[in-house]
């Protein structure tokens, strides 16, 4: 299962909701505003950290860059795709979860 | 692959819009099918053809119809939603058609993907 | 999965509707019923998660008439007459809002987080609102 | 007292109207003047006159113009946010008037306070 | 000045951003879906019980009468109010912030 | 104060414009700059408030045209030749987010929460978005 987020961290439960709910082979893919959250040496970013042992962490590039923010102030880890790439995740995974 | 979409947001509020439209461009472009886009909640607002943004934004509800007509994508707009919302044949615009909420259902069962953006 | 044949008579597809917004605060609680509804004629594998705030849609004692809506409540409980009876509440979010895991306006199912994260994992097409 | 009123959000889709509008009633009863209600974002859509609720819902359009008309209350959408959104003088309800947004800064100076209600 | 809150807490920062940033005189009004933190034994309600020494709060009824919330399940000292009372409280402060 | 007198040319009031939104994501950000800049024109005592993710807005550097958006950034400097120009940046704000307290695209203050909240107390009129 691919999960989609696309709500600040710092404004909304939604990613922490989110990552309580993933199993194994899940990924996390923040899009929109989320992307804010997956800056290093931030709460949502440990969130992040924490769940990147399990879980591969995406990040959609396009909206890090519409928001000034750089890839290398992301928690390591964390991959950057573009639209293709979302495509592609949407593709590899049986199935998408959008946390709205 | 055949993917249909959800869009549960209207257009310029929410970037729910933006994100469906660049998603089915990349999906489109990559060789897959976008079999139908489906307008929900204030989705319907992509509908609009009394829409008139700034010259120099992005014409959400424009470039919506030509993809459509360049790809075969099927506009659909939720009747029930659209009702609410003040969006009926007589401002709908080109390349959308109103439908029922069978329609998403339907879009569920007969893609191998169904991505659903909103707030 | 390939969905090449989707549209042949007999394809059943498990079909997972979230509902994690309080009712009234927006529509997308009583949106997303109709939909449900709806799903009902297409012979599909329904199930309904409520979860975070999407457990008080199904909480008895829902009453909107002081702010001008129409309670919808009762309209979970057609659901039934459409064998749709897979609807999941979440402890963990009963637990965090201080709501006792009974009083629902329509039979439900009380699981863990975890029970709830392998119900969501099962699923062909899971519709958010 | 007077009171300005903003909505920030659509009719149906947001409860911000319907709070609006129950302290607008609830202002007016007590003896306030409800000078002007400003529609701005996504709140222009309260004054679409094509909007067809289910017949046993509340009429939110109809009700503000309804109000309006009773207790002279200024009904303002912003005309830049409309254009955005769809609205136009084609398709503005009764008892609404489409203009600037100086009408809601206007509304901030001449009332004793400025109440608003979104998302 | 008088503060709104319309969203729940449980699913938003707001409420817990707007009580940062109570000032002498300051009071808080729930409405809307921001109702459901007013909850006794809850975190919201909690971080409301603290606000309460400071500061008066106010829980719009028939909102929480929408989400089936009775009076009696909410924190100590949060007083109800109906929509007169919501224009009492807009009528008494100088002035309305709304937290949206 | 009544506002009886409110149409009376000289009446000055102090309008704070409140944000707390990310820049994109949603336009409040870029609508509530569009009454910010019609303000100017009505002479009042206009302030700006970034806290939460309002901060977002005001940071240099932000380039939408990935997402097919308008960078409305420079309009930000038009403000100035407004005579708009108390623009308050809340520090925490900034320190839980990772961000410096400097880099953004005007002149800004940047404030602690409880000057921010000395800031809002002292408003007539506070417009949120």
């Amino acid at each position: 299962m691919l999960h989609t987020v696309n709500k600040s961290p710092f404004a909304s439960a939604t990613l922490t909701q989110c990552l309580g709910h993933l199993t194994d082979g899940a990924a996390v893919l923040l899009i929109e505003d989320a992307v804010v959250g997956g800056v290093a040496g931030t709460a949502p970013g440990a969130l992040l950290a924490e769940c990147l042992k399990g879980h591969k962490v995406y990040c959609l590039g396009p909206d890090l860059m519409a928001r000034g923010i750089s890839e290398g102030r992301l928690v390591k880890g964390i991959q950057t795709v573009d639209y293709a790439g979302f495509v592609r995740l949407v593709t590899e995974h049986d199935a998408v979860q959008s946390w709205l | 692959m055949k993917i249909g979409i959800l869009v549960n947001e209207g257009p310029y509020t929410h970037q729910a819009s933006d994100s469906a439209y660049q998603f089915a461009v990349a999906a489109l472009k990559a060789g897959h099918k976008v079999t139908r886009v489906f307008f929900y909640h204030d989705g319907v607002q992509n509908g609009s053809s009394l829409t008139e943004p700034p010259r120099d934004d992005r014409q959400i509800v424009e470039r919506w119809g030509k993809l459509a007509g360049q790809y075969e994508v099927d506009l659909v707009v939720c009747v029930a939603a659209a009702l609410r919302r003040g969006i009926r044949e007589q401002n709908l615009a080109e390349g959308f058609r109103i439908s029922g909420l069978g329609q998403l259902v339907e879009a569920g069962i007969q893609n191998d993907r169904l991505v659903v953006f909103g707030d | 999965m390939s969905a090449e044949d989707g549209d042949t008579p007999g394809v059943i597809k498990r079909f997972l509707f979230v509902n994690r917004k309080a009712p009234y605060g927006t529509i997308y609680a009583l949106e997303a019923l109709e939909v449900v509804l709806i799903s009902a004629a297409f012979d599909q594998d329904v199930s309904l998660a409520f979860l975070d705030d999407g457990v008080y849609q199904v909480l008895a004692g829902n009453d909107p008439s002081g702010i001008g809506m129409k309670n919808f409540s009762p309209t979970y409980r057609a659901l039934d007459d459409y064998d749709i009876t897979k609807l999941y509440v979440e402890r963990e979010s009963l637990t965090e809002r201080g709501l006792p895991e009974d009083g629902f306006v329509v039979p439900v199912n009380v699981v863990s987080r975890a029970e709830m994260a392998a119900i969501m994992s099962q699923q062909d097409v899971v519709l958010s609102f």
